[in-house]
């Protein structure tokens, strides 16, 4: 995936897409972008950062992961089988991207946040009570060669997931929904070792830099159009990120 | 060398080569990230090494308490 | 065989209740209820009821107190398993007395390890059966599953029961009602030169066996940390050493704390010398002025540390957020030193100071293990994802009480069905009753 | 495969039932699994097209759903306005839909009105026919006392245009958030409806002028594609960007330079412009004395010289200007070469042309004059005025399409700058500096909307009507307000002091139709205060408002995107295209889509068939009136057929071309609509105002009727500088309050959707960590932000926390909008709205009766201490 950041206008609408796409629960960022500002007044300046997983070649949560729930798949991507994770959440120390969410709650608990009442009687008659209404159902099969569970499902309590490039989607042949939502398509997806493949043919030729490159994790999302947050950048207009903090 | 030295050392060799094998061979073996990394070759291999380990320290306690002939 | 008298006590109290016994089990349970119903409300709301929260966007800590005690209950077993391996090995006599209890204490401290790391699974049962299945040898945690938890639990099992089992056979000779398991666990013992000189040869080198075990099964529990490149402040080659070296210190002040206690408790001034204590002294001495070496190059080396998350990180240890439980934890462990080394220097080994440098030394190990953990998660993100924070919360101060209750409630139970320190043996090829 | 096997376990065990506590023990994932594929077995899927509903621009959408349940919307990939993506808010009104806490059956209130309300659920019958009783009865009075408000039309406002002329009710406009002073001053300036914006896809350099680009829209979209064109805009043109504002944010990344002006400091910085364009000779001669009124002779009197011309019913007075081939005063229709300065005697008085009094108007405000006031530093305005002018490129053209048009590539984005006391004469000098330029209508340059055609109000403000009171509630045609913009914050006031402003008859009932006055508007006071006075409130709206709460009366549900609407403009500006909403679902619970209420109410009311019947207004509107495709009187239309011959009249198949294509693409607009100096006539035949006579002689019967000087003193005929009242404040008030739009909210109907209020996070103050240490403030402290009115005293106050930020004036505190209500969980406890700290008379409002959103405030540690 490349990321051109001199497009990112920050306004998250990949991180909604995927939180759809993927029916995350709430505090739960597959897809997070970074509103970053640094300097003094006058002399400030701000910036953008999407953060997918970084789908490393080198990954360090897949090394660490006791059970191999998580793995790299062939084509680049890295997963997360939901049906043998030990929740252990090594990966997520591991991970240097901050990637990896815990489900520290029941599905149910974990979406009463977005103030849903999946038990409301009027909305059950409509949605047969699925949490959430909107629930996807590509999530619930089984992925790949492998035919492992990949795609996020039910946010089991206890196991940790993240980013799946939208494997659901992958595997048809779409582009994962944060890069179909981009309203400045500041996204590009795509087979990074194919030559002619759409991203490579947005990376021919830019400047280009990875994510925390001399950590030796060789990304696979390429960001093009700016520079690496420096470590004074510091975060604006954060989102709601506490489990259990909404409005209620 | 008697039964016991014959059996003992043949349990040490039994619980190595389990540990060895399951750990070289069985489990998932020494790739960085691929996918075949994920599952062990043989499942269950984890625990066979354990049980390499048990096995292996077994020994002593069929050394010490085997019943002379 | 000479007719017993069958109302003659066990030795070592084993067998006879005491009110100062039950009242110790009796806050070893109430204690081991508060951590199992806290671990139920943990099971059923899910660990959103832990202080534990995701890194990144969360701002929060994902490894808590549970991992800080996996590290510190594995560091006591070490200890323990050494103590014990070096006194047979070297036959170091005045010793002798503490071997037992160093035993009990590498297994029940295992235990604890093994129940802290499924206590912090988010899918516990699943855990314990996907890790047999699946564990994989690349991860750090193979070692700490497969070798520190399961292999090297069994090896300590065998080491205790094999190393015991002499006591059984006596105890086994006299009427009890424990006298069927004492016979069980003597399984045929009739301390022939054969079977005596069998056991030495197995002791030796099962205790040759444990040895090197120990140090790779520690060491990968170091590099559980010091292999991540991600977290600042964890990557480094000091890490498996200097848990090594920490474990150890941890685990002799443990054996003297309980030495003191069982000392006092059976009255056994006579069997747990004060030489035997100087020499556990001496130890911790040798490894507390180790470690020191260990932090003093620790410190050096943050304050000197290159980048900015590096330095936001040492800049929080030393002065910042765990400027507190930094400087507490390394002066409760300089305290220590200096009453040891006056001690030594002295050569007046006295049981309360050194108790005093028991607690103190794991006092000082429980705050290290919690900075090698946590602050590496909220204040080592190379991200800008701003400083984290984490505070235990109550489930896992409830599941923490529980645990060390637990370790209390099985050391206090081993207590009451065998004899926590080796009966007293005379020279003779003949099982003599001992006075206890 | 060992996960095949486990799923066949829990397949098994789901059945058995005894093993299944056990696994759910083991996994406890059983639940969630089982139940999945349970109801995923071979379930259906499908596409249908609709349109976004939360949003301004309504990007065309695709739902796709599963056993005809939406589980997701992505973009239309041939809609011009969004290409394919959605936005935040358009991927997230998912969860609207699926809101249990929306109103799901019609309500009738049984409690008190006032506070918080108690409902019984009523049958839509009953509910509609208490609506149409009270109605009867006020009509039978008046029915212009019946006030029907509705939040932000959503497509084209045929349905709801006919329902109020149907039943013959006053409308009010939404005026809450957004810049009708702004469209006022344009339709004034150049006779289109719109605001300043530039032609982005040509542009070079653009003064970003308060325009918040990652967060807000402009004039005619709402979000999504004016970044679009900005990017394309600063990849293929390398246009430049000037962000002009006491924020940095707005702009983010995408400023070229960061202009933190002072709030209210516009109107200076826009006549110091002006000055410089003028002294350093960037002037467009040809087309300021052929397209405007800058050659036209003013007389002594401030009024135009005029001549008639022609005879009897042709007569008609022309204004004069200098002849310079001739040497002497013609009337503008006869003149060959007007000349553009000079003072001349014309028929024994002292005349100048128009251009000259305005160099004479600017001749003061220097540089330094306008950074007092805007503390601009005189050198950046300076060098901004050089930029400005020397890319504009005077004189250069370019080819488009095959047609030359002049090529000015230099813009101003000024869309709701006008929310400002000075709101009208900023907009209006901001809007004479591309005048000088002859930037309007060019290629690159600037634009109001995509094509040339003239407001009515353009004619209609050549003569402001004064009259004597009485006024109508609205105050029209008063003394007060010449020209108004309907702001419902002034009926407000009015409804409290009716005397004071000369009215007599107040409204009695409302129909309000997905408005929320008491949050979403400046001066919560005021509304609470007039709502009380209604007899009547009728709420027609998917969610209980906070209006609705206190004083409604009967809430009818109305459905949120499940529904039928439209037509609606596909267009992004350069493409012009058609859409319409269609229903990806059925209205959930017992909610209905507005067209169906407005039908169901005018057939309780008596109003839906005959002669000026609600079918006979909907076919003038939708323009079926005439052709075969009518609405035949006498029978309840079908919302469906109702749209399916209008597109039947477009000269489509009908609505089915939209359900198999999403949109309607017509084709690229034509440059000969797009840009005024090409269109027939050239700029839709409006001369540019640059002098605004008519504003003077408004002044002047303001003064006649004894209008305080509050009122008529900014009816000037240029714009002219004054101290905004709120510098009149004490000196411990020593903040400016500005409020901002956040990206992920739209007005407030985004406040309901919890997915977005997630990101959006709660209420804060941001302020500069400078400002924050001098209060001794730091980020995540509670406190209390107290506002001040200059002329009265009174103070008004908010809790919030700190948040702080380098990209914000040290003597400015920015709160975004979007919180304040209370009767969604997702809202809830969000914290207060900046709404509540505004004022709405006197002194805070402008001279056309609009909203100000800027006051001075103190911020406080805290409750904050008397």
């Amino acid at each position: 995936m490349a990321i051109d950041l001199d497009r990112c206008q920050g306004c998250r609408a990949c991180v909604e897409a995927c939180k759809i796409e993927n029916n995350t629960p709430s505090a739960v960022f597959w897809m997070y972008v970074f509103r970053l500002e640094e300097g003094t007044y006058p002399d400030t300046s701000i910036s953008f950062l999407p953060r997918p997983c970084q789908h490393c070649h080198n990954p360090p949560c897949v090394k660490v992961c006791p059970t191999g729930a998580r793995f790299h798949r062939d084509d680049g991507i890295v997963l997360t089988d939901f049906d043998r994770c030990i929740g252990c959440r090594y990966c997520e120390v591991a991970c240097p991207y901050g990637v990896n969410f815990f489900n520290w709650r029941k599905p149910e608990q974990a979406f009463a946040d977005y103030q849903l009442k999946m038990d409301d009687p009027d909305l059950a008659a409509v949605t047969g009570g699925l949490i959430p209404p909107y629930r996807n159902p590509d999530l619930d099969e089984l992925q790949g060669d492998e035919q492992r569970r990949t795609a996020g499902s039910a946010h089991y309590k206890g196991v940790v997931e993240k980013c799946t490039f939208c494997v659901q989607r992958v595997e048809k042949g779409l582009d994962p929904a944060c890069v179909v939502t981009c309203p400045v398509e500041a996204l590009v997806f795509g087979d990074l070792e194919d030559p002619n493949s759409p991203v490579s043919t947005y990376l021919r030729g830019r400047d280009q830099f990875k994510l925390l490159e001399e950590l030796g994790t060789d990304p696979s999302v390429i960001y093009v159009g700016g520079t690496p947050p420096t470590p004074d950048a510091r975060e604006i207009e954060r989102p709601m990120t506490g489990v259990g903090n909404a409005n209620a | 060398m008697t039964k016991r030295g014959v059996v003992t050392i043949g349990m040490i060799l039994v619980g190595a080569v389990l540990m060895v094998w399951s750990y070289f061979v069985g489990a998932a073996p020494w790739c960085a990230t691929g996918v075949e990394c994920s599952n062990p070759r043989v499942e269950w291999a984890p625990a066979l090494f354990v049980l390499g380990v048990v096995v292996a320290f077994s020994s002593a306690l069929y050394y010490s308490i085997a019943k002379d002939k | 065989m000479p007719t017993r008298d069958m109302r003659q006590p066990l030795p070592m109290g084993v067998g006879s209740l005491t009110r100062g016994w039950a009242a110790v089990l009796a806050l070893g349970v109430v204690g081991t209820v508060v951590g199992i119903v806290g671990y139920a409300v943990e099971r059923t709301q899910g660990m959103v009821a832990t202080g534990m929260r995701d890194l990144g966007t969360m701002q929060g800590a994902t490894w808590g107190i549970y991992i800080a005690l996996v590290v510190y209950f594995v560091g006591v077993s070490f200890a323990g398993i050494t103590v014990a391996a070096l006194i047979r090995l070297f036959r170091l006599d005045k010793l002798r007395g503490v071997a037992r209890m160093a035993e009990v204490l590498t297994v029940v401290a295992l235990i604890l390890g093994a129940l802290a790391i499924i206590v912090d699974l988010g899918q516990p049962v699943r855990g314990v059966i996907n890790l047999f299945r699946y564990a994989r040898p690349q991860s750090p945690f193979f070692g700490t599953f497969s070798l520190v938890i399961s292999g090297y639990l069994f090896a300590s099992l065998v080491y205790l029961y094999l190393t015991a089992r002499r006591d059984a056979a006596v105890l086994a000779r006299r009427p009890s009602r424990l006298q069927g398991f004492f016979r069980l666990w003597a399984a045929g013992y009739e301390d022939t030169p054969e079977q005596r000189a069998r056991d030495r040869r197995v002791t030796f080198w099962l205790a040759l066996a444990i040895l090197p075990l120990l140090v790779i099964a520690h060491s990968s529990l170091g590099f559980v940390f010091g292999l991540q490149v991600g977290r600042p402040g964890w990557f480094g080659t000091l890490q498996a050493p200097a848990f090594v070296v920490l474990a150890g210190v941890s685990g002799v002040g443990h054996i003297i704390v309980l030495a003191a206690i069982v000392r006092k408790a059976l009255g056994l001034e006579r069997r747990i010398g004060r030489d035997a204590f100087g020499w556990l002294g001496l130890f911790l001495l040798g490894l507390l002025a180790t470690y020191l070496y260990f932090v003093v190059v620790e410190v050096l080396t943050i304050i000197y540390q290159p980048g900015v998350i590096e330095q936001r990180l040492s800049e929080a240890l030393l002065s910042g957020t765990y400027a507190w439980l930094f400087w507490g934890s390394v002066a409760t462990l300089v305290v220590p030193f200096l009453i040891l080394a006056w001690m030594a220097l002295t050569r007046t080994w006295r049981v309360g100071w050194l108790v005093t440098s028991g607690i103190l030394v794991n006092l000082g190990a429980i705050g290290k293990r919690y900075l090698i953990v946590v602050p590496s998660q909220t204040h080592g993100q190379l991200l800008p994802y701003g400083v984290g924070s984490y505070t235990p919360s109550l489930v896992e101060l409830a599941v923490t009480v529980g645990l060390f209750s637990l370790g209390a409630v099985l050391i206090t139970l081993f207590m009451k069905v065998f004899p926590i320190v080796d009966l007293e043996t005379e020279a003779s090829t003949e099982l003599e009753e001992v006075s206890a | 495969m060992v996960e095949i096997s486990r799923r066949t376990f829990i397949k098994a065990t789901a059945a058995t039932g005894t093993t299944l506590a056990a696994s759910k023990v083991l996994f406890e994932t059983v639940d969630s699994v089982a139940q999945a594929e349970a109801l995923t077995l071979a379930p259906t899927e499908d596409r249908v097209f609709t349109t976004c509903w939360i949003g301004k621009q309504d990007c065309g959408m695709s739902a796709r759903r599963i056993d005809g349940r939406v589980v997701k919307f992505d973009g239309v990939d041939d809609h011009p306005r969004n290409r394919g993506t959605l936005c935040p808010k358009g991927q997230a009104q998912i969860a609207s839909i699926y809101d249990p806490h929306r109103v799901k059956t019609p309500l009738v209130r049984t409690n008190a009105k006032g506070v918080p309300g108690e409902w019984r659920r009523a049958s839509w019958d009953e509910a509609l026919e208490l609506v149409a009783a009270k109605y009867r009865e006020v009509a039978a009075d008046d029915p212009k006392l019946v006030l029907w408000q509705k939040g932000r039309s959503k497509a084209k406002s045929f349905y709801d245009k006919a329902f109020v002329k149907a039943i013959g009710a006053t409308k009010l406009g939404h005026g809450a958030y957004c810049s009708d002073t702004g469209y006022r001053a344009i339709e004034y300036t150049v006779g289109l409806h719109g605001v300043l914006h530039p032609d982005l896809l040509n542009a070079k350099y653009v003064l970003s002028w308060g325009w918040n680009i990652t967060n807000a829209g402009g004039n005619k979209f709402c979000w999504l594609t004016w970044p679009q064109q900005m990017v394309q805009a600063r990849e293929q043109n390398g246009l430049k960007i000037v962000q002009i504002d006491p924020r940095l944010r707005p702009a983010g990344p995408f400023a070229d330079e960061w202009v933190p002006i002072r709030p209210a400091g516009d109107l200076a910085l826009a006549l110091a412009l002006c000055h410089e364009l003028i002294r350093q000779g960037f002037l467009d001669r040809p087309y300021l004395t052929t397209y405007t009124n800058a050659p036209y002779l003013v007389g002594e009197d401030g009024l135009f010289l005029r001549e008639t011309v022609g005879e009897g019913d042709e007569a008609e007075e022309v204004p004069l200007v200098w002849d310079e081939a001739t040497r002497r005063a013609v009337p503008v229709t006869e003149a060959t070469s007007p000349a553009l300065e000079g003072e001349y005697t014309v028929g024994g008085q002292t005349a100048k042309t128009a251009f000259e009094l305005f160099t004479e108007h600017v001749a003061d405000a220097t540089p330094e004059w306008a950074a007092d006031k805007c503390d601009v530093a005189p050198d950046t305005i300076r060098r901004i005025a050089t930029e400005y002018g020397t890319n504009a490129r005077i004189g250069a053209t370019t080819v488009v399409d095959g047609v030359e048009v002049p090529y000015r590539p230099v813009g101003i984005m000024a869309y709701h700058m006008a929310q400002q006391e000075l709101g009208f004469p900023a907009l209006r000098a901001m809007a004479i500096i591309p005048m000088l330029v002859g930037a309007w209508g060019a290629v690159g340059g600037q634009l109001a909307d995509f094509t040339w055609k003239i407001h009515k109000n353009y004619a209609k403000f050549e003569d402001l009507k004064v009259e004597e009171p009485p006024y109508d509630f609205v105050l029209n045609k008063s003394k007060f307000f010449p020209i108004n913009t309907g702001f419902p914050g002034i009926v407000a006031r009015v409804m409290q002091d009716p005397a004071k402003y000369g009215v007599e008859k107040l409204p009695r009932m409302v129909i309000l139709h997905m408005v929320n006055p008491v949050t979403s508007f400046a001066s919560q006071a005021d509304f609470l205060a007039s709502y009380e006075k209604f007899e009547f409130v009728a709420v027609i709206s998917p969610w209980m408002s906070e209006t609705a709460d206190l004083f409604a009366d009967v809430v009818l549900p109305s459905a949120t995107i499940e529904k039928y609407e439209g037509p609606l403009s596909a267009g992004d500006g350069y493409i012009d295209a058609k859409a319409l909403r269609m229903p990806p679902m059925d209205p959930l619970f017992e909610s209905r889509g507005e067209i169906d209420i407005y039908l169901d109410l005018t057939e309780k009311m008596g109003k839906l068939t005959g002669e000026g019947g609600y079918i006979e207004h909907l076919n003038k509107e939708l323009k079926l009136a005439g052709t075969e495709f009518e609405l035949p009187d006498g029978s309840r239309p079908d919302v469906r057929d109702i749209f399916d011959r209008w597109a039947k009249m477009e000269g489509l198949s009908g609505i089915d071309f939209f359900e198999q294509n999403g949109v309607w693409v017509k084709g690229p607009i034509s440059p000969t609509k797009r840009y005024g100096y090409v269109t027939d006539p050239p700029f839709g035949g409006a001369v540019h105002r640059l002098y605004g006579e008519s504003l003077l002689k408004a002044q002047r019967l303001q003064k006649e009727m004894g209008a305080d000087e509050v009122y008529w003193r900014d009816y000037t005929p240029f714009p002219t500088w004054r101290t905004p009242t709120m510098e009149a404040s004490p000196p411990e008030y020593d903040l400016y309050l500005i409020s901002y739009k956040l990206v992920e909210h739209k007005q407030s109907r985004t406040s309901m959707v919890p997915l977005l209020t997630e990101l959006s996070g709660h209420q804060r103050v941001e302020m500069n960590p400078a400002t924050a240490r001098r209060l001794g403030l730091k980020e995540g402290d509670e406190v209390t932000v107290e506002s001040h009115h200059a002329l009265t005293g009174e103070t008004r106050r908010v809790k919030t926390v700190v948040r702080l930020t380098e990209g914000i004036r040290p003597d400015v505190v920015g709160m975004p909008h979007h919180f304040g209500m209370w009767t969604h969980p997702a809202n809830k406890d969000a914290g207060p709205t900046p709404n509540t700290l505004y004022f709405t008379d006197e002194g805070y409002v402008g001279m056309t009766a609009d909203a100000v959103f800027h006051v001075k405030v103190r911020v406080m540690k805290g409750g904050g201490a008397a």
